[in-house]
C-alpha cells in the first residue's frame, strides 16, 4: 500500500468521526470562551457544553454503524457496540451537565473542558483496537479525572486528587508494563488481529498471563473492581457530587467497553491455556463481597456510592465472566440501567447536601417527611440498585443471572455456578446498605426541628422524575432497550 | 321395607325437627335481648318438649323391621363422598326419647333452679345446643359426623361447666374437662382415619361389610374406645368428671350423669361390630377399673354431687365393662335405666342445694357436704321419697329398673371371663353401700344443719322442680322396661332387640338376695355412725391422678413449650443475630482491614519482619502507598494463584 | 567482546546500579541525580539497541524536561517547609516482598523464555524515517490524540496549580 | 366482561396513583377511595363468580398480552406475557384476599398517623396481592411477589409497635432471602423451558402451564426432566424444588424459618396484621401448590417425607410456642405457624384429601386468623396492652367481645362447625391415606399430628381462662367498652363466613377439587415412576 | 545470555525498583521518581521486543507514546503535589490523610 492510498484512507476515516471532532471542537470553544469571557456568564459554558455533548450524541445516533468499519489503518474501529457505549457515555456526560450547579464549581470553562475531555477520551477507548489508542484514551481520561476530582478546590479535593493521581500513575505504570509484555509475546500492538490471537497461541510462557493480569489491573483500576479498589473511597468522599457521579459510571463504562474486547481477545477465543473465567468470575466475587461488605457500615452516602460501585463492577463483571454475546449484551444492559440510576441517586444526594455539606446517613432521618418527592425518588433508585421490581435494576440484574445461567448450563463449569448463587446471595446483602437511606428518611423520626435545605429548583426534580419514569418504564418494557442492545452484533 | 313412603318421609321429617327444635331452642334463645329474657324460661322447655313428642312419634313408628336410613352428600373429599344421614333404628329412637325426655326435664327443672340467674338466655341456649348435639351423635349415620357433633357436645359441656366463670375453679374445671375430652378425640380422631383409609367409607353400615385388615381393625377399635375413654371418663381419663361439677347442678343431671357421658357407651355399641376379642378384652378391663376406682371414689367423698359424679364413673365402668366383657344389651339397658335414675339423683341433689343455698344466711359453698346435712326427710319429704326410690334404683334393689338392667349386665358377663362377673357383684354390693350411706346421711341420720340454715325456710322446693323429681323417680320404677319386676326382658328389649339373652334365674336370685342382704348390713353400720366434720376429706383429691397428670403431662408440656420459646428467642433468633453480627463484624473486619491492615503499618507482615530480625518497623500509617501495595499484592497474588 | 558490547553491558549497569542507588539514598534530590543517569543509560542502551529517534527523545525529554520540572517541584516543596531533603521510609519489609515477588516471578518467566532473537547488536539503518512515515500516516491518529493528550494534561496542571481556595 | 381480572388488579393500584394528586389533608378521601375500590372488587367478584364455572378443569377468564418478547438471537427468544387467570386455586386466593382486603380497609378506618401514604401503600400492597394470585406467567408472579414486599415493609416500618424497625427488617430480609432462591430457580426453569410449536427459534416462556410440561424442556438443559444434572448429591432439579420450597416456606412461615412471623405481627398495626396472616402467608402455601408441586413433581416426590415432617414440626412446636407465649398477638402468631405447618403435611401427601384441604386450610386460617388478629386489636385498642396476665374476667365487662373470642378461638382449634375443622380433617385424612395410596408419608406424622389439636385447645383455652374468666381484675388502664359497630361489621360476616364453610364445605370443594384431582394425578404418576 | 535478554532482565529490576520506591519511599515526589522508573522499564521491553522485528518499529512508535504519556503525567502529578503541599505543607502522602474510614 502506498503513501497515497494511506493518505485516502486516512481522509476518508476522518468522516466516521465526526462525534469526536464536534467534542474537540466544544473543547477548543470552551477554551477560547474561557479566555475571551468573563467568568461569570456561566450559562454560556453550560450551553456550550451541553449542546457539545447533545451533538455529539445525536451525531453517533444519525451516523449509526451497520457494519464495523476499521479507521486509521485498525487504531480504532467504528461499530455499533462502541456507538452505544458513546451514547450512553454521552448521556452520562449530559447529566453531569444538569448535576452540576452553578454554586459549586468555579473555574466553569475549564471544569466542562476536562469534563469533555474525559468524553473524548472515553469515546476513543471504546473504539480503540490498538494499545497505543488504549494507553492514550485511557491517560486522557485518568489525567483530567485528577484533575477534576480537585475541582472543589479545598483541601480535602487536593487529598483526593494527590491520591487518586499516585495510585492512578502506578496502576498505569503496571499496565504499560504489561501491554509491553504483551507486545513482546504476540508481536503486535493491535490485539484484534488473528496475529495477535495466533501467535499467543504459541507462545507457552507464562508472560502471557503476567502481562494479561498486569494491563488487566489498569482497567480494574479505571472500572474500580478489586483488587485496585481501594483508591475508590476516599476520592469519592473528597470530590464533588457531580463529579463522583460522573467518575462512577463514565470511566467505568469506558473502561468496561475497552475490557470486554481485551478479556476476549487474551481468552483466545476459549484456547488460551490460562483460566479466564475464573480469573474474571474470582474478581467479581471479591469485588462484589469487598464493596458490599464495606459498604455496610459507611455513614457518609459518598463513601457508601463508592463502595456500591466497587460492588455494581462486580455484578458486571458477573456478565464477563460468561465470556459471551448474550453476557456482553447483559452488560450494556445493566450499565444502560446503572447510569439511570447512579445519576438519580447523586442527584438527591446531591440535593440532600445543599445545606450541611456533607451529610451523614443518620442526618438524614425523617427527612422522608418533609421532602416526599426527592425521598420517593432516592428510594426508588436505591432499590433499583439492590436488584428489586419494579424497577429496571431488577430486569438488568434478571438478564445478567439469565446469561450466566445459560453459560454454565452450556459449558457446566462450576466457577459459574458458583458465582451465580454467590452473586445473588450479594444482592441480600447489598439490601442492608441500600436500604439505609430510606430507612432513615421514612422510619427514622428526626431528632429535633432542622434547618429546612433551600428549595430544590424545579428542574431537577423533573429531571429526577424522568429518571424514575424511565427506571419503570424500562422494568415494565425492558425491549424498548433491550431490542436495540440485541441487534448489536459484537465481533471482536 | 313395609311402611309406605310417604310415611316414611313423616317420620324422617318429625325426626328432623326432634334434632333440630334444640338448636332453633339455642338460636332463640341467644338472641333474645337481656329485657326479655323471662321469654326463655318458657319457649325454651317448650321446644323441647316439641322435640320429646316428636322423639316419640318417631319411636312409635319405627321398629326393628322399619329402620329409616336416609343420606345426603356432605361434601366431596377427593372421589369420596362425605354423607351426611341419618339411621333411625330401635336403638337410635329409644336414645333420642330418653334424650329428650331427660333434656326436657331437665329444661323444666331448670326454670325452678335457675330463675334467679343473670345469664338464663346464654343457659338454656346452651342446654338447647346440647340437646341438639347429643341427639346429632344419636342419630347420625356415619363416624364424621358422630365426631362432628361430639366435639360440639364437648363444647357445650365446656360451656356450661364453665357457665359460672367468674369462680377460677368452675372456669379451671372446664378447660380440663374440654383438653381431657380433646385427648381422648384425638384418639377416635385417628381411629376415624383408620376406617377411611382402610374401609373406604364412614358410614357405619358400609364400615360394617368393609374388609379391613385385622390388625388395623384391632387399632382402630383402640382408637375409637380412646374417644369412649375421654367422653366417658373412663380410667385414666376420668379425672375431669368430679371436677365437672362446678356447673350447675341440672346441668351435672342432664350432661354428666344421664346423657353426655353415656354417649361413648352408646358409640360402643353403635360400633360394637368393630372390636375385635382382644379389644374387648381392653374395654372389659378399663371398665372394670373405672367401676372400681368410681365405687371407692363414691364411698368415701362427702360432697353430694361429688358422690353421684363418682358414682356415675362407676355406673359408667360397669356398662362398659358389660360391653367389653358381656352383652352389649345389657348396658345399653342400664344406659337407659341409669339416665332417669342418675339424673333424677341429681336434680333431688340440685333441690337440696338449691334450698339450702336460699336458706343459708352465709354464701359458703359447703352446702353440698353431707356432713353438714342430716334429718331432710322431714323437712323435704317429696325429695326424701323421690331419692329414695331413685337411689334404690341405684343401688339395684329389686322393683327398681336399675335392678333389671344390673341384672342384665350381671347375666351378659357370665358369659366372659368369671373375674368380671366377681367384679360386677363387687360393685353391686359396693354401690348399694354407698348409695345407703347417701341416703342415710343426707335424708336420714341425726340432723347436722350449721347455724347459718334457716331451718324453718327449708323445705321442698318449688312446684316444677318437685313434679320433675317426682317423674324421674317415677320413671325409675322396674315398669320402665319390663312389665315383670324379675325379668329384663321387656317391652324395650323385645322394641329393639332381635336376639335376646335368657333371664337367668340364678343371677337375678342371688343378686337380689345380695342386695338385700348388703342394704341391711348397711343399715346397721351406719345407723349410730357420724361423719368426723373434723377431717375435712381434702386429701381426697381423684386418686391423686390429677397430681401425677400434672407432674407427667401437664408441667412438661409447659416446660417444653418454655423451652421451645427459648429455643425461638435466643437460638434461632439468636442464630440470625448471629449472621447479623459476624455481617457487621465481617463488615468491621472489612473496615478494620481498610484502616489497619492496608493503611497502617501491615502489622502481620511486620510481625513476620521482626520474628526474621528486621530492625525497621513502620508503624506509621501510610495510606496511599500502603494502598498500593496492597492492591499490588492482590496481583501478584493473582499471577501466582494463576501460575503456580 | 567488542567496544559497543562493552558499552552495552556498563549502560545496564549503570542503569540497573542508579535504580538500586535510588532505593537506598536519603536525600531526594540525589535520588533525582540518579534517576537521570539511569534515564541516560538507558537512552544509551536505545542507541545500541538501534533506537536512535527513541534515544534522543529520552534524553531531551527526560533530562530536559521531566527532570527539571521534577526537581523544580522539588526545591519549591522542599524550601517552602524549610525541612531538609531527608525522606523517610516506611513498609519496608512488605514492600520489599512484593517487589522482589515481581522480580522473582519476571526472572522466572524470561528463564523459560526462547526469544528468536539474533544474537548482539544489529546494525541496521536508520529508523528516523520509517518513524517519521508511521507517525504520519499508521499512527496520525494517535500523534493527534497525543496533542490532545498534552493540551488537556496542560489546562488540567495549569488549573491545579494555579487557583487555590481557602484553605479549609 | 371481557377483562375482569385486569380490573380487579389494577383498580387499586389506579386508585394509589389517583390518591399521589390528593393533599394529604382530606383524611377522609383516603379512607372512601380505599373502602370504595374494596367494594368495586367486591363486586368485580360476583362477575367472576357469574362467569366462572366450577366444572371447568383448567384455568378461565384467561387474560393473554405479550409483554417482553425479546430476540437474543442464537439463544432463542426471551418471552414474557402478561398472563393472567383464573382456576380452582387462584379463586379461592382471590376470594380470600377481596374479603380480607375489605375488611383490612375498615380495620384500619381509624388511622390517623399519615393516612395518604398508610391508604396508598395498602392500595398498592391489594393490587399487588390479587396480581400474584392471578398471575400464569412466572415473570408476572414473581414482579408481584417482590412487589408486596416493600409496601409491607413500610406499613409495618412507619406504622409499627415500638420495636418496628427491628421486626420490618427481619421481614424484610428473611422474605428476600427467600424470594432469591426463588428467582434462582425461575432464571433456571426460563432458560430450560421453550414454548412448544414455535418456529425454528426457541422460544423460552415464563409460561407456568408449559412448564408442568416435561415435553417442553430443553433437551440437555440443566433442569430437563430425562436427564437432569446432577449437583453435589441431587439433580438439578431437586435442587431447584428444594429452593422454590425453602423460599416458599419462608413466607408460610415453616420452623425453623418462621421467626420473623411473631416480631412481624406483634409489631404491626392490626390491619397489617390481618393481611398479614390471611394472605401473606397464603403466599407461599400457594406458590407451593402453584410452582412447587406442579413443575417439580419429581422433587415433591422426592423431598415428601421431610416436608411432611417440617410441617409437623411446625405443627406441635408452633403449638408449644404458643403455649408459652405472654402476648396475645404472639400468641396468635404461632398459632398461625401451626395451622400452616397443616398446609404442609397436607401437600406433602400428595392425595387428593390431603391437597384440597391444604387450600382450604389456607383459606379457612385466612378467615380465622383475620378474625383473631381483629380481636387482639380491640383489647389493643382499648387499653394498649396485650399482655395476657394483666387480664382476667374480661367476660363480664365485654360480654359480646368475649362471645367472639370463643367463637374465634374455638374455630381455630378445629371445632367442628367451622371452616377450620373441615380442612383439617381432610388434611388428616389425606396424610393417613397417604402411606397405602402413594407411600408418600407415613402414617405416624397423620397420627402425631393429632397432637397439634389436643395442644391447639390447651393454648386456647388456657388463654380464655386467663383472660376471660374468673374475677374481674385489669392490670392496665383502658376503657373496657365492648364491641362497636364497626367491629361488628368486620366479625359478624367473618364468624359467618367461618361457620357457613363449616357446615357446607361444597361449594369451596367443587372449585377446589379440579385443581387438586390434577395435581395429585401429577404426583402420583411421578410415585409409579420412581 | 543476550543482549536482549540482558534488557528484559534490566527492565524487570528497574520496574521492581519502581514499585519498591512507591511502595517505600514516604514522599510524593519519589513516588513520582519510581513511577517514571517503571514507565522506563516499560520502555526498555518495548524496544528488547522490537529487536525481533528489526524492519517494524511498532515497539519504538509505542515507547515514544509512553515517553510522552510520562510527561504528562510528570506534569499534572507535580501540580496536584504542589496543590496538596499548599494545603497540607507536606509532600509526604501520610500526613495528607484525612481522608479515611472514620470509627
Amino acid at each position: 500500500m502506498n503513501l497515497q492510498n494511506q493518505l485516502q484512507w486516512i481522509l476518508d476515516s476522518t468522516t466516521f468521526i465526526g462525534a469526536e471532532l464536534i467534542l474537540l471542537l466544544g473543547m477548543i470553544i470552551l477554551l477560547v470562551s474561557g479566555l475571551i469571557f468573563k467568568r461569570d456568564v456561566n450559562f454560556f459554558f453550560h450551553a456550550i457544553a451541553f449542546l457539545t455533548l447533545l451533538t455529539s450524541a445525536i451525531i453517533v445516533i444519525i451516523d449509526w454503524p451497520e457494519n464495523p468499519v476499521r479507521l486509521f489503518n485498525g487504531m480504532i474501529r467504528y461499530d455499533d457496540f462502541s456507538s452505544y457505549l458513546k451514547i450512553l457515555i454521552d448521556l452520562g456526560g449530559l447529566l453531569t451537565i444538569l448535576l452540576s450547579r452553578n454554586k459549586i464549581q468555579k473555574k466553569k470553562p475549564e471544569y466542562f473542558l476536562l469534563l469533555i475531555a474525559i468524553i473524548l477520551g472515553a469515546h476513543w477507548l471504546v473504539m480503540s483496537m490498538n494499545f497505543v489508542m488504549v494507553l492514550l484514551s485511557l491517560e486522557m481520561i485518568s489525567l483530567s479525572s485528577y484533575v477534576l476530582v480537585g475541582f472543589g478546590f479545598d483541601k480535602k479535593g487536593a487529598e483526593g486528587s494527590l491520591k487518586y493521581f499516585l495510585f492512578g500513575s502506578v496502576a498505569t505504570a503496571v499496565m504499560i508494563f504489561g501491554l509491553s509484555l504483551l507486545y513482546g509475546m504476540s508481536g503486535t500492538l493491535d490485539f484484534s488481529t488473528n496475529k495477535f490471537v495466533s501467535t499467543l497461541l504459541e507462545q507457552k510462557s507464562p508472560l502471557v498471563l503476567i502481562g494479561g493480569l498486569m494491563t488487566l489491573s489498569g482497567f480494574l483500576f479505571k472500572i474500580v473492581a478489586a483488587p485496585l479498589h481501594l483508591w475508590a473511597a476516599d476520592v469519592y468522599e473528597s470530590a464533588p457530587t457531580p463529579v463522583v457521579a460522573f467518575l462512577s459510571v463514565v470511566p467505568k463504562l469506558a473502561g468496561f467497553g475497552v475490557l470486554i474486547k481485551f478479556t476476549l481477545a487474551i481468552n483466545l477465543f476459549g484456547q488460551s491455556p490460562y483460566n479466564w473465567q475464573v480469573i474474571l468470575g474470582t474478581i467479581s466475587m471479591l469485588s462484589l463481597t469487598i464493596g458490599n461488605f464495606s459498604a455496610l457500615w459507611q455513614t457518609n452516602p459518598k463513601r457508601m456510592m463508592a463502595y456500591s460501585s466497587i460492588a455494581q463492577s462486580g455484578f458486571l463483571l458477573v456478565g464477563l465472566t460468561c465470556l459471551s454475546i448474550s453476557g456482553i449484551h447483559a452488560i450494556l444492559f445493566y450499565a444502560s440501567i446503572y447510569l439511570l440510576m447512579n445519576f438519580l441517586t447523586f442527584l438527591i444526594i446531591q440535593q440532600f447536601e445543599l445545606d450541611h455539606t456533607s451529610p451523614t446517613i443518620p442526618s438524614l432521618a425523617g427527612l422522608g417527611r418533609k421532602f416526599p418527592f426527592q425521598s420517593i425518588a432516592m428510594g426508588i433508585g436505591l432499590i433499583s440498585l439492590v436488584g428489586f421490581p419494579i424497577t429496571a435494576g431488577f430486569t438488568a440484574k434478571f438478564f445478567l443471572f439469565s446469561s450466566l445461567w445459560e453459560a454454565f448450563s452450556q459449558s457446566g463449569k462450576p466457577i459459574l455456578i458458583v458465582l451465580f448463587v454467590f452473586g445473588l446471595a450479594n444482592m441480600v446483602v447489598s439490601l442492608f446498605y441500600y436500604l439505609k437511606m430510606p430507612y432513615y428518611l421514612f422510619l427514622k423520626e428526626p431528632p429535633s426541628e432542622k434547618p429546612i435545605p433551600a428549595t430544590i429548583p424545579l428542574w431537577e426534580n423533573l429531571l429526577s422524575a424522568f429518571l424514575v419514569v424511565l427506571l419503570l418504564v424500562l422494568f415494565f418494557q425492558p425491549a424498548l432497550l433491550m431490542g436495540w442492545i440485541n441487534r448489536i452484533n459484537f465481533v471482536l | 321395607m313395609t311402611a309406605n313412603l310417604a310415611q316414611d318421609s313423616i317420620v324422617f321429617y318429625t325426626a328432623l325437627a326432634a334434632l333440630l327444635l334444640p338448636l332453633l331452642s339455642f338460636t332463640i334463645s341467644i338472641s333474645v335481648a337481656n329485657r326479655y329474657s323471662w321469654t326463655v324460661s318458657l319457649i325454651a322447655p317448650f321446644l323441647l318438649l316439641l322435640s320429646f313428642l316428636s322423639a316419640c312419634f318417631v319411636l312409635l313408628h319405627v321398629s326393628k323391621e322399619t329402620s329409616l336410613h336416609s343420606q345426603i352428600t356432605w361434601f366431596t373429599l377427593g372421589d369420596d363422598e362425605i354423607t351426611f344421614g341419618f339411621l333411625l333404628d330401635t336403638r337410635t329412637v329409644l336414645m333420642m326419647v330418653v334424650v329428650s325426655c331427660i333434656s326436657f326435664l331437665v329444661h323444666l327443672y331448670s326454670t325452678g333452679y335457675m330463675a334467679e340467674d343473670t345469664s338464663i338466655q346464654r343457659y338454656f341456649a346452651m342446654l338447647g345446643f346440647f340437646t341438639f348435639s347429643m341427639m346429632g351423635i344419636v342419630m347420625a349415620n356415619n363416624l364424621l359426623m358422630i365426631f362432628f357433633f361430639w366435639e360440639l357436645v364437648g363444647f357445650s359441656s365446656y360451656q356450661l361447666i364453665g357457665f359460672w366463670n367468674d369462680r377460677p375453679s368452675a372456669a379451671a374445671a372446664a378447660t380440663k374437662a374440654f383438653i381431657i375430652n380433646r385427648i381422648g378425640d384425638a384418639g377416635f380422631l385417628v381411629g376415624i382415619m383408620i376406617l377411611w383409609t382402610y374401609g373406604g367409607s364412614l358410614t357405619i353400615d358400609q364400615i360394617n361389610i368393609a374388609n379391613i385388615p385385622s390388625s388395623y381393625l384391632t387399632l382402630a377399635g383402640i382408637c375409637i374406645f380412646c374417644g369412649v375413654i375421654g367422653k366417658s371418663a373412663q380410667f385414666p381419663l376420668f379425672t375431669w368428671l368430679p371436677d365437672a361439677m362446678e356447673g350447675p347442678t341440672p346441668v351435672s343431671a342432664l350432661l354428666h350423669a344421664a346423657t353426655m357421658v353415656a354417649a361413648g357407651v352408646f358409640l360402643l355399641v353403635r360400633t360394637y361390630f368393630l372390636f375385635m376379642p382382644d379389644v374387648l378384652m381392653l374395654v372389659a378391663s378399663v371398665g372394670a377399673i373405672t367401676s372400681i376406682i368410681g365405687t371407692i371414689g363414691a364411698l368415701l367423698q362427702y360432697d353430694i354431687k361429688k358422690i353421684l359424679a363418682y358414682s356415675t364413673i362407676s355406673q359408667l365402668g360397669l356398662m362398659v365393662m358389660g360391653i367389653g366383657a358381656g352383652d352389649p344389651f345389657a348396658s345399653e339397658l342400664h344406659l337407659y335405666t341409669h339416665a332417669f335414675f342418675k339424673a333424677g339423683l341429681f336434680l333431688c341433689a340440685g333441690s337440696i342445694i338449691h334450698v339450702l343455698h336460699q336458706a343459708s344466711r352465709q354464701k359458703t359453698l359447703d352446702v353440698q357436704d353431707i356432713r353438714n346435712m342430716g334429718g331432710l326427710a322431714k323437712l323435704m319429704p317429696v325429695t326424701f321419697l323421690a331419692s329414695l326410690i331413685m337411689a334404690g334404683g341405684l343401688a339395684g334393689i329389686p322393683l327398681s329398673a336399675g335392678f333389671l338392667s344390673k341384672d342384665a349386665i350381671l347375666t351378659g358377663l357370665l358369659q366372659g371371663e368369671i373375674i368380671f362377673l366377681f367384679i360386677g357383684f363387687s360393685i353391686s354390693i359396693l354401690t348399694v353401700v354407698y348409695a345407703f350411706r347417701l341416703i342415710w346421711f343426707t335424708f336420714l341420720a341425726k340432723d347436722s344443719l350449721p347455724e347459718y340454715i334457716q331451718r324453718e325456710q327449708v323445705s321442698d322446693p318449688a312446684l316444677m322442680m318437685r313434679i320433675v323429681t317426682v317423674i324421674l323417680a317415677i320413671a325409675s320404677l322396674w315398669l320402665m322396661i319390663s312389665w315383670s319386676p324379675i325379668d329384663f326382658n321387656g317391652w324395650v328389649s323385645h322394641y329393639a332387640q332381635k336376639k335376646v339373652i335368657i333371664n337367668s334365674a340364678l343371677i337375678t336370685g342371688t343378686s337380689a338376695i345380695i342386695i338385700l342382704l348388703t342394704g341391711l348390713a348397711a343399715y346397721f353400720y351406719f345407723k349410730d355412725k357420724t361423719l368426723n366434720k373434723k377431717t375435712a376429706n381434702t386429701m381426697f383429691r381423684n386418686f391423686d391422678f390429677d397430681l401425677l397428670y400434672k407432674k407427667i403431662i401437664v408441667t412438661p408440656s409447659l416446660n417444653l413449650s418454655n423451652g421451645t420459646q427459648t429455643i425461638d428467642q435466643k437460638w434461632i433468633d439468636g442464630l440470625l443475630h448471629l449472621a447479623a453480627y459476624s455481617q457487621v463484624a465481617l463488615a468491621h473486619f472489612m473496615g478494620w482491614w481498610d484502616k489497619s491492615i492496608i493503611d497502617g503499618s501491615v502489622n502481620g507482615l511486620a510481625i513476620v519482619a521482626r520474628g526474621t530480625g528486621s530492625i525497621t518497623r513502620s508503624f506509621s500509617s501510610g495510606k496511599i502507598q500502603s494502598y498500593i501495595l496492597w492492591s499490588m499484592l492482590g496481583l501478584i497474588i493473582f499471577i501466582l494463584w494463576i501460575l503456580f | 567482546m567488542n567496544l559497543v558490547t562493552t558499552l552495552f553491558y556498563t549502560f545496564i549497569f549503570i542503569a540497573a546500579g542508579a535504580a538500586l542507588c535510588m532505593l537506598f539514598v536519603k536525600n531526594i534530590f540525589y535520588a533525582a541525580l540518579l534517576l537521570m543517569a539511569c534515564l541516560l543509560s538507558v537512552a544509551g542502551i536505545f542507541i545500541l539497541s538501534n533506537s536512535e529517534f527513541l534515544a534522543a527523545t529520552q534524553i531531551m525529554i527526560y533530562a530536559g524536561g521531566v527532570l527539571v520540572l521534577i526537581i523544580f517541584g522539588l526545591m519549591l516543596t522542599a524550601k517552602i517547609s524549610g525541612k531538609p531533603l531527608h525522606i523517610g521510609h516506611q513498609n519496608v519489609i512488605p514492600g520489599t516482598l512484593v517487589g522482589l515477588a515481581f522480580l522473582g516471578v519476571l526472572i522466572y518467566s524470561y528463564s523459560s523464555l526462547v526469544l528468536d532473537l539474533p544474537s548482539g547488536i544489529q546494525p541496521t539503518g536508520n529508523s528516523v524515517n520509517v518513524i517519521g512515515i508511521l507517525l504520519m500516516t499508521d499512527f496520525v491518529l494517535p500523534f493527534e490524540v497525543s496533542g490532545i493528550l498534552l493540551l488537556t494534561s496542560l489546562i488540567g496542571a495549569a488549573i491545579t496549580a494555579s487557583s487555590f481556595s481557602s484553605k479549609k | 366482561m371481557q377483562h375482569l381480572i385486569s380490573y380487579l388488579i389494577f383498580l387499586p393500584i389506579i386508585a394509589a396513583l389517583l390518591a399521589l394528586f390528593v393533599p394529604a389533608v382530606h383524611q377522609k378521601v383516603f379512607r372512601i377511595l380505599a373502602l370504595s375500590v374494596s367494594f368495586l372488587q367486591f363486586l368485580l367478584m360476583f362477575l367472576i363468580f357469574q362467569v366462572y364455572s366450577t366444572t371447568g378443569k383448567s384455568f378461565q377468564l384467561i387474560e393473554k398480552a405479550s409483554w417482553i418478547t425479546l430476540d437474543l438471537g442464537s439463544w432463542g427468544v426471551f418471552k414474557a406475557e402478561y398472563f393472567v387467570g383464573l382456576d380452582g386455586l387462584s379463586l379461592i386466593m382471590v376470594l380470600l384476599s377481596v374479603l380480607i382486603l375489605f375488611i383490612a380497609v375498615l380495620s384500619s378506618w381509624n388511622n390517623e398517623k399519615n393516612t395518604k401514604g398508610y391508604f396508598i401503600l395498602l392500595l398498592v400492597l391489594n393490587g399487588a396481592i390479587l396480581g400474584s394470585f392471578c398471575a400464569m406467567d412466572l415473570l408476572l408472579f414473581y414482579l408481584f411477589f417482590e412487589f408486596m414486599l416493600l409496601p409491607m415493609y413500610f406499613l409495618i416500618g412507619i406504622w409499627g409497635g415500638p420495636r418496628r424497625e427491628y421486626a420490618s427488617i427481619k421481614f424484610f430480609l428473611y422474605t428476600l432471602l427467600g424470594s432469591i432462591l426463588i428467582l434462582i430457580v425461575i432464571i433456571g426453569l426460563y432458560s430450560s423451558v421453550k414454548e412448544p410449536g414455535a418456529g425454528v427459534q426457541v422460544v423460552h416462556t415464563f409460561n407456568m402451564e408449559y412448564m408442568k410440561d416435561s415435553g417442553n424442556y430443553i433437551s440437555g438443559s440443566v433442569l430437563n426432566y430425562s436427564e437432569p444434572w446432577i449437583i453435589g448429591p441431587w439433580s438439578a432439579r431437586l435442587w431447584a424444588f428444594l429452593f422454590l420450597f425453602i423460599g416458599f416456606a419462608i413466607k408460610l412461615p415453616m420452623v425453623p424459618l418462621h421467626t420473623w412471623l411473631p416480631d412481624a405481627h406483634v409489631e404491626a398495626p392490626t390491619a397489617i396484621s390481618v393481611v398479614l396472616a390471611a394472605l401473606l402467608l397464603k403466599i407461599g402455601g400457594y406458590g407451593l401448590a402453584r410452582l412447587a408441586y406442579p413443575v417439580f413433581p419429581d422433587g415433591a416426590v422426592y423431598f415428601s417425607w421431610f416436608v411432611g415432617l417440617m410441617g409437623l414440626i411446625s405443627i406441635i412446636y408452633g403449638a408449644l410456642n404458643a403455649l408459652a407465649s405472654k402476648d396475645l398477638k404472639r400468641l396468635i402468631a404461632y398459632s398461625s405457624v401451626s395451622h400452616m405447618g397443616f398446609v404442609l403435611l397436607g401437600l406433602a401427601s400428595g392425595t387428593i384429601e390431603g391437597i384440597s384441604g391444604a387450600i382450604y386450610q389456607m383459606f379457612s386460617h385466612g378467615i380465622l386468623s383475620a378474625m383473631l388478629f381483629l380481636l387482639a386489636g380491640v383489647i389493643y385498642d382499648r387499653t394498649n396492652s396485650r399482655i395476657i396476665e394483666n387480664y382476667s374476667g374480661l367476660s363480664s365487662v365485654m360480654k359480646n367481645y368475649t362471645a367472639f373470642i370463643i367463637i374465634a378461638f374455638f374455630a381455630s382449634m378445629g371445632l367442628p362447625g367451622f371452616s377450620g375443622f373441615i380442612a383439617e380433617i381432610m388434611i388428616l385424612f389425606g396424610a393417613f391415606k397417604s402411606n397405602s395410596l402413594n407411600t408418600l408419608l407415613p402414617e405416624w406424622m397423620a397420627v402425631t399430628a393429632t397432637l397439634g389439636l389436643i395442644l391447639g385447645a390447651a393454648y386456647y383455652l388456657w388463654t380464655i381462662q386467663r383472660m376471660f374468666f374468673g374475677p374481674l381484675s385489669v392490670k392496665v388502664q383502658g376503657d373496657l367498652r365492648d364491641l362497636d359497630y364497626r367491629e361488628y361489621t368486620m366479625l359478624i360476616p367473618l364468624a359467618f363466613i367461618a361457620l357457613l364453610f363449616g357446615v357446607y364445605p361444597q361449594p369451596l370443594l367443587d372449585i377446589i377439587n379440579p385443581f387438586a384431582h390434577a395435581l395429585a394425578n401429577t404426583v402420583t404418576q411421578f410415585v409409579k415412576i420412581h | 545470555m543476550n543482549a536482549s535478554q540482558s534488557i528484559l532482565l534490566l527492565a524487570a529490576l528497574l520496574f521492581s525498583i519502581g514499585l519498591m520506591i512507591v511502595f517505600i519511599k514516604r514522599n510524593a515526589i519519589m513516588i513520582l521518581l519510581g513511577i517514571e522508573l517503571m514507565f522506563n522499564s516499560a520502555n526498555l521491553n518495548l524496544i528488547a521486543f522490537n529487536q525481533s522485528q528489526p524492519f517494524l518499529v511498532d515497539g519504538q512508535i509505542f515507547a515514544l507514546f509512553i515517553i510522552i504519556v510520562a510527561v504528562c503525567e510528570a506534569a499534572v502529578g507535580i501540580a496536584i503535589i504542589l496543590r496538596a503541599y499548599h494545603y497540607y505543607h507536606s509532600a509526604i502522602p501520610d500526613h495528607v490523610s484525612e481522608l479515611k474510614e472514620k470509627n
